[in-house]
């Protein structure tokens, strides 16, 4: 079985190999060590001349792979750790993601950032955040976040070759480790992809829910490695408490199609959003708000569950009890059916 | 440091002269009707203008190859028109009309047309623009990427940033570096320390600095510098101190009206080249270069409005 | 009667009078220009040694301040644009905003950072936006936005000298020409200070409704700059449709603290947000979301008005399509109730 | 550059060597049982270890007044013990226990204690120190701010937005600029252009460089450079060209053992210094040290963690 690592490399290398336009740029990306989290390993021996070693400066690289994006390549860059999006802000949010819409459409800038998100490591206040949340909702550019569902390669590969437009595409450190899971392979979810996308979205949606079981009474929406997660708490509260749930994993994060979660909740009227970032103004604010625009008085509760708002701490302990974890997700859907 | 040369002027035609006089005369027309007619409330938003810089931007591209890239900031009409933009078009986009530039979408300070690029955040170009060099060198194209900044810009981080990739990875870009000696209403002995020479050299870049208000100096040195910065496909930085005769944006000048009457008096590009113009090349000029920025404006005026 | 411009450059001398601390940073803030906008206006001559003018390098100088507020003083920093505070979010998120927390409390950072945001002066798309959702949730800064009513500057000047967190004060352009508003010179609203803060929140909230209306089937909350719009649209709705409003009107964004909006809502049953910047994930999102999450189906219908996710055009007929105003607030509020 | 000079060792007592090692020695055994027991659990997240670089911590910080500061990054372990810093707290904050340096809230990274600061995103300490040094000279304190940065560091381009703003406001900063070498698996030549020296001189900052792994040597330039600083009250920078010859975190060195085995010969500061102590001074030293770094694992490891 692949692990979403090595679906991920595997992507990076079929774009380089299928597109010469494909550029990869990174802080430490060479071989042998091949990137923090090695998901560029090897593209440095097989290709040098497009495998950029940069030097430390984010919003630099951020900057250049966007000039190379202007004229017709398409780059793909790696920023070591997603807490430093913060560097490439101004780069993005006033450059890359404006340049399409002010110049009149006139030209398009396709460069893909991939950032490495999350705790559970002990890294510590900087290094283990998930703050793709300040992009979340910025015109122009588009936000992914791969899970452990189906195909992450797939999704990264269509990004670096075929989207025309910035794109932020979040990777939680935890799930490069996981096995890829294929539909057909769980044994206890009943998977389908959500037919409800919009023309130009191709990250898709997944509906979850336990083979045979009754009609759920909760929606959970999530992304990302917290989808892990909930797998194991929608089972756990099936088996233990009979608190069947329908959970809807999106792999597109912005802009908000959240059209999978209406129509769950249409059903549920209970929706629980769960999310690693702390919560304040983090996807599920969006995902919350626009469920009650459109539901109105049909949602009877609504809820998040994701980090506490403040710096994560490198003490395990003390980062466990910041972060989300299982039992929060459970006790937070027994709380509400 | 070069100094004006009488020299240089002596090979030059007098059409090339004239061509010269013209272009820098379109930019200080154009730049003046924007400034004149602003309060009238033709125009949105606010303008930097170029007055008393027209040779920085004639001069170093009036070479370039049509292949050439230019990446501009905040105060852009003069390389703008000195690129070759349309007039009616730059008119247009600060009256936010759906014949400018970028359909009235970016107005003054956020520009694209062909190669030419600018956008209104302070340095941040500089990577781009070095992006942009590489890319066209990976394409095997030896295209050359011009990169304008003004002396205020330095302040910002990411131009060291670009300026250590760009000498690391030999990007093919000159660095124009347009020290008018203020950036908004800060004489730059108060932002920068050191020297601006010295600030490239560390990075590994050479650079030439002039101070000069002749277009024929100017001309020159860019002219040996982009074939440089092509043949080896390495970047280079040209220095231009230089005097900005207007206010930065509108009224928010706060300059001694004394020392700009003085600048006027012995840095004004455009009479220091009319002194090598027979006094019968520059009326016609003149007329042609008034009734095109008239022309020019008055069609924006009545071209329509975006919906 | 005072602008509110006035008000803010009044505190600003008021708080270098009042204490040696306090340090004024940013570009061109020296007399006789004073500032890009003025509100820093005569400090320089009356404080030459505590006004510093500074490089254009707006991540450097924010790390100054953040220097020098760890080190006893009271640094207040203006960014020229508020579109720039993309140039500081790493200043501010992983380290000005993180090192109360990380550093175990042993130390505060009194940093006050003045950013000018807000459109419609036609200058385009890198300065004319909203752009303090980016830094909304981040934990550990206290984000303000003063309006026109009762006293900016009084609230600029407690965050100056009485915060020992870093504040971000969102101070819309347009609203430096417009009156301060005492709540007694209102003829058409009854203004009351709502007294459900926090101990340590000093920002006040406000309930605005017309004198002698019926009770309010409508709640709105906004800030800043849109206080102006919405009283025009409330006082529009009452006498041409009777459509009766309870305006609440919040000076702290973040840390949330909507306890006067859930009071409100929970009588009408409808929520609308207000807000300049683009829609997604702005500040109604959280509202939103919060609101859902307290009152459930007690929200019969919830919406927002706020600038179309793209970005601002210079243009003027186009700037006015993209931002909200007066007349969007009212179709939205008539399409509710 | 200075060279090892044996003259400087010969005015220092033996009290005052045998400390200087014991600081060294310290820090070192300090890290290898970082590294030793990392594999076994007893820490969380990463760690990156000062083994090789003992010199630059000790040389520079051993003579500073009480009151000055120091601003470290990322690789601060050998930075804290050679300021002063308890080393069962730091070992109790890596282990993430109540105990630490911040309660096990920062970890390795992000430590703060008396005037001692460090975090974990490169380059973004630069302003702050900056700013720190500042406040110090309009509070009228004679402190010096001492700043430290890595090779790699110089890619942030705040960086260069800070030395701008110290140089033109005569911040009192000693930027010390440990250059390694390499940062993470990448060497400087792949990272750097120019010059590292001239980097600073660009902005009017006057710099000496040293490549030696003699502390006494490093002491005496360090003991100048902050005196100077404290005299002027403006900023300096001490470039120090160093090795390490652990891992950039753990496990991650793609350089040759050989190439490292090699320096270890060359390049210990322990060892160099070693030579300048009786052969019987350095047991009981080794001894002690020992002890210390037991007792204190011992004592942070049975530290209650926090809730
Ligand atoms: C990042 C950023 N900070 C601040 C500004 C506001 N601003 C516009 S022009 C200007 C001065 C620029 O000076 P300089 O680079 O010397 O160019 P000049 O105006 O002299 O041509 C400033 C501060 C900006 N546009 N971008
Ligand atoms: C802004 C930022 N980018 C990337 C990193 C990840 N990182 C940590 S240490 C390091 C290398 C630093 O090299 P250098 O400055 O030479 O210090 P050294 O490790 O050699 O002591 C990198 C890339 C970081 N901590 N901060
Ligand atoms: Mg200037
Ligand atoms: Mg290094």
């Amino acid at each position: 079985m692949q692990t979403v690592l090595e679906s991920l490399n595997q992507a990076l290398h079929t774009a380089l190999a299928s597109d010469e336009r494909v550029y990869v740029l990174g802080e430490d990306i060479l071989d042998p060590y091949g990137g923090a989290f090695k998901v560029t390993r090897g593209l440095s021996t097989a290709f040098p001349d497009r495998t950029m070693t940069t030097p430390i400066s984010e919003a630099g690289i951020f900057g250049v792979a966007t000039g190379m994006a202007l004229r017709g390549l398409r780059p793909v860059v790696e920023i070591m750790f997603g807490d430093f999006i913060t560097l490439i802000a101004d780069q993005v949010i006033n450059h890359a993601a404006k340049f399409r819409y002010m110049y009149n459409e006139q030209l398009s800038v396709p460069v893909v950032m991939r950032v490495p998100m999350g705790g559970r490591r002990g890294y510590g206040p900087t290094h283990s955040q998930t703050l793709e949340k300040i992009f979340l909702g910025i015109p122009g550019i588009r936000i992914l976040a791969p899970c452990s569902l189906k195909d992450p390669g797939k999704l990264l590969l269509h990004a670096i070759l075929h989207d025309d437009d910035p794109v932020l595409f979040i990777e939680n450190k935890i799930l490069y480790s996981r096995p890829v899971l294929s539909h057909e392979e769980d044994n206890d979810f009943k998977i389908t992809t959500s037919d409800s996308q919009n023309q130009s979205d191709y990250a898709p949606a997944f509906h979850l829910s336990i083979r045979e079981a009754p009609s759920p009474s909760l929606t959970i929406a999530t992304y990302g490695y917290m989808v892990d997660l909930c797998r194991q708490a929608v089972l756990q509260l099936a088996y233990e408490d009979e608190i069947f749930i329908d959970l809807v994993v999106l792999t597109q994060l912005s802009p908000f199609n959240i059209e999978p979660i209406i129509n769950s909740v249409h059903r549920t009227h209970h929706l629980l959003v769960v999310e690693e970032g702390t919560c304040t103004l983090g996807w599920g604010a969006e995902v919350l708000a626009r469920s009650v625009e459109n539901l109105g008085k049909e949602i009877y509760k609504a809820a998040r569950v994701a980090s506490l708002d403040v710096a994560i701490p490198a003490s395990g302990p003390l980062e466990s009890a910041v972060l989300p974890d299982i039992d929060d997700i459970i006790q937070a859907a027994k709380k509400m059916v | 440091m070069s100094n004006n040369s009488k020299s240089d002027s002596d090979q030059i035609s007098k059409v090339e002269l004239a061509d010269l006089y013209r272009s820098m005369l379109r930019i200080r027309r154009f730049e003046e009707t924007v400034l004149g007619e602003f309060s009238r409330g033709y125009f949105f938003g606010t303008t930097h203008t170029y007055i008393g810089q027209e040779a920085n931007a004639v001069g170093v591209l009036r070479n370039i190859a049509p292949e050439d890239i230019v990446v501009s900031n905040h105060r852009s009409h003069g390389h703008f028109l000195a690129y070759g933009g349309d007039m009616r078009a730059l008119f247009a986009e600060l009256m936010g009309k759906s014949t400018g530039v970028c359909g009235g979408r970016g107005g003054s300070q956020h520009l694209y047309w062909k190669n030419f690029y600018s956008n209104g955040v302070l340095g941040g170009t500089s990577p781009i623009g070095t992006g942009i060099a590489l890319a066209e060198k990976f394409n095997q194209r030896d295209t050359v990427t011009i990169t304008f900044l003004g002396d205020g810009a330095l302040g910002e981080g990411v131009v060291y940033e670009s300026l250590n990739m760009a000498s690391l990875w030999s990007a093919p870009v000159l660095f124009v570096l347009e020290n008018n000696h203020i950036a908004q209403t800060t004489p730059a002995e108060l932002n920068l320390a050191g020297s601006i020479v010295n600030r490239f050299n560390a990075f590994g870049i050479d650079s030439e600095a002039l101070d000069t208000s002749d277009v024929l100096v100017i001309q020159s040195s860019a002219v040996r510098a982009i074939s440089e910065v092509r043949k080896k496909s390495s970047p280079q930085a040209l220095i231009l101190n230089t005097y900005r005769f207007g206010p930065h944006s509108k009224g928010d000048d706060t300059r001694q009206e004394k020392e700009i009457l003085e600048l006027r008096k012995t840095r004004d590009p455009i009479s220091i080249l009319a002194e090598r113009l027979d006094p019968d090349q520059i009326n016609p000029i003149e007329e042609e270069v008034d009734d095109e920025v008239k022309q020019a404006f008055q069609k924006a005026e009545s071209d329509p409005i975006p919906n």
